[in-house]
């Protein structure tokens, strides 16, 4: 169950130099910006992060990779229009990528999250991503064994919290929140709003509070960025 | 080739795919040129959109008001939501990939191999960033998959090739490519042309590398 | 997306003898009884049934094994107070039993459902269910490999559908639901109601319509049920 | 040695395991007599029940008009529903238990060996149908194990062994075992005794085939 915070800054403590820290979102939509500016000021440096990008425009996780903090980013899709901060990052050697199918990706974290020690995925087989990985053959098609990501904390986005950490999302905004809550060994959360406890409909609740440990509200995302996106 | 006045745009194209798409069919549309395809979509016939990033029922683009940072496609553009819509987190959103879930994707493509492997995620050079997001999930996920693709790359070489070059999104995982030139059928007999646009069976036979079977005339 | 019937024997039909069939519900929380009932009168046997339990009292599943027309039946806790149709069938020699411990079993049918080709699990390692299975130790943990059951068909109880087929359910009735719902080529669904498409909001919907292939609304079920239940 | 007069009744013993269960715990407790556990949880503590069949923060036994056909418990008894409760389906649910989510989970047994083996979900008696539910999944899933049963059963053996008879249910994954005559930790060490009730040490040693370490009197 969560405890609930003021700042975003003391939510987000304890996180240590070289830990792994999963962050949710889909390219902007999801993506806990405030949790992200509070980590960078908290100053912790030579970090993992697991996300589906590598940063948008200038803000969030682009700000944390361009401040040099990233030692090694697990994703799907770095090379975006807008991925600048990662790109310069990338091309002079400083960040190292783990490129992963954006289904093994959440099915990975999955894993992670639900005890299960490693799995037969299809996705990859024969391409370079399943290089080096276990291949077998089950009822005639072809699979690749994948294994667990796990976090030290995920930093996660969500719409309503109420006072024990039980989450509700909104729209696309959901993408990787329920998955990384669960697969990191803290999970923090930014939302736009916190109830009382009964506030929530239990059949809507998407993320139960036992994989949620803080909550801190934030302001409504301010338009400023909206505009940035893409 | 990619020259021959009387090819297709990229309008016809995405329109002739969207008629061979059934109606009350699960489909994805992979970022690019495919997206163009729902432009031709009858709401009539009941398409449902897939999007990876945990939706089904997507509507169309968003603009002005409609606008919403909450509610984007894989291609992080906002769009819309249509009555009957449903939202999902990411392991769900690919299950219903894997799973076999969705009738049909739509994907681009550098190369397409004669035995229907697919290329479209990396050229491989090492100056160029890699980026894979959601491709190889759709591409041996999906029931059917199709591409959508020029024949011939600028240099002038066919795009349906023997083998791949570019390295491999998916193995043996498109049964179908839409092109500026000609739809091409890839089923267990081999290479089928369905139609051609602006050259004859025999022209496309001395274009590209793979053995065709002609299907034009059925 | 789904096709609405007007009564459960069209919902049902087409379910061939030796078919695999998953049927939703824990004890009768979720027990799509009407289905049930209505594959008893298709006249379907050999059945492969996959459920939590053996059949609960004298109605629905405990129904359709009485009627012999189980052969073989897939379960985690086939043995309670009210089992007395299967524990007779049982002990005659007349049911084929393969016993899955719970997490397992909800697992393994999610797999199907979800395109994996096998799984790593924690439980069960050293038990007899283990027995003549791989086993692998991941990171100091001990686990065995599972595989996915998948069904013909699934018979589910949900609360309620809208005209396209995305359902919600009710309380502890949704449990297996939803991931039967995705593991089976055909997908017949009874509910208390369907309301128009776009009657449901699309962040409560639990089981979407791209899972489901026929609806059927019975009417609310009996109180005659709840007093059955043990 | 179970007519033992000072040994705890089970509803003495049920409260001697929820005094040992920290605020603010997720608990899942096993049918049979952990569920007695539940009567003598303080509410102010905020322990929050899971139940296998899809719910955290289950209430009290539903009676009367509270009696509702879709709301059980794993026991399939009538439950009620608490402020902060939520539903999810059974692949969750599980991999709640399976991903280490839970704090404690409570089970009876037959059996628990001194490296921590537990039997519970089966005679292995040909004659006796058998049935295992969540019992493995809840037995190595939660952080921490607690087993409640009497010491010795019916016929006088010791329910503590060595190496389990019964079959199993999960290899070293029990904590802690609260019996009618005492509370016994398993840890690296071995097997200590908390406290006992009735007997002293040196009798309960006489009487259990695993070696004891004496913790009375810390």
């Amino acid at each position: 169950m969560a405890q609930v915070f003021q700042t975003p800054a003391e939510a987000v403590a304890g996180i240590a130099d070289g830990a792994t820290v999963m962050i949710g979102g889909f390219g902007s939509a999801g993506q806990p910006v405030e949790l992200i500016e509070a980590l960078i000021e908290g100053g912790a440096s030579e970090l993992t992060v697991v996300n589906n990008n590598a940063g948008n425009g200038d803000r969030g996780l682009a700000a944390l990779i361009r401040e040099g903090r990233v030692r090694r980013i697990v994703c799907s899709f770095p090379r975006q229009s807008d991925s600048w901060c990662f790109d310069e990052k990338y091309r002079a050697g400083e960040i190292e990528l783990e490129l992963v199918a954006q289904g093994n990706l959440a099915e990975r974290i999955r894993a992670a999250g639900a005890g299960i020690g490693a799995f037969f995925t299809p996705t990859g087989y024969g391409t370079p991503l399943a290089e080096g990985k276990e291949v077998r053959e089950i009822d005639g098609r072809h699979y690749v064994l994948e294994y667990p990501i796990r976090a030290d904390f995920a930093l996660v986005s969500a719409d309503v919290a109420d006072e024990l950490g039980n989450l509700v999302y909104r729209k696309t905004a959901r993408n990787f929140g329920p998955i990384m809550a669960a697969a990191a060994t803290t999970t923090v959360v930014q939302v736009r709003r916190i109830v009382a406890v009964g506030g929530l409909d239990p059949e809507h609740i998407v993320t139960p509070c036992l994989y949620v440990n803080r909550v801190v509200r934030v302001e409504a995302r301010t338009p400023a960025l909206a505009g940035e996106r893409q | 080739m990619t020259a021959i006045a009387t090819g297709l745009d990229r309008d016809a194209l995405a329109a002739l795919v969207a008629r061979d798409v059934p109606a009350g069919s699960v489909v994805n549309l992979g970022i690019g040129l495919p997206t163009k395809v729902s432009n031709h979509l009858d709401p009539a016939t009941g398409v449902m959109l897939h999007t990876e990033n945990g939706m089904l029922g997507m509507g169309p683009e968003a603009h002005g008001d409609e606008v919403d940072p909450d509610l984007i496609n894989a291609g992080k553009v906002p769009v819309t939501e249509l009555p009957g819509a449903s939202y999902f987190h990411h392991a769900d959103s690919f299950a219903m990939m894997r799973g076999g879930h969705l009738d049909i994707c739509v994907l681009g493509a550098y190369q397409v191999s004669a035995t229907g492997d697919l290329a479209n995620w990396h050229t491989g050079r090492p100056e160029d960033i890699p980026a894979v997001g959601g491709a190889m999930d759709l591409a041996l996920g999906a029931k059917q998959t199709f591409v959508m693709m020029s024949l011939f790359s600028r240099d002038g070489a066919a795009k349906i090739v023997p083998s791949c070059t570019y390295p491999l999104t998916g193995v043996a995982c498109v049964s179908r490519v839409y092109t500026d030139l000609g739809v091409f059928l890839i089923d267990e007999e081999g290479v089928v042309v369905r139609e051609l646009f602006g050259l004859d069976f025999a022209q496309v036979c001395d274009l590209v590398e793979v053995p065709l079977i002609d299907g034009t005339h059925h």
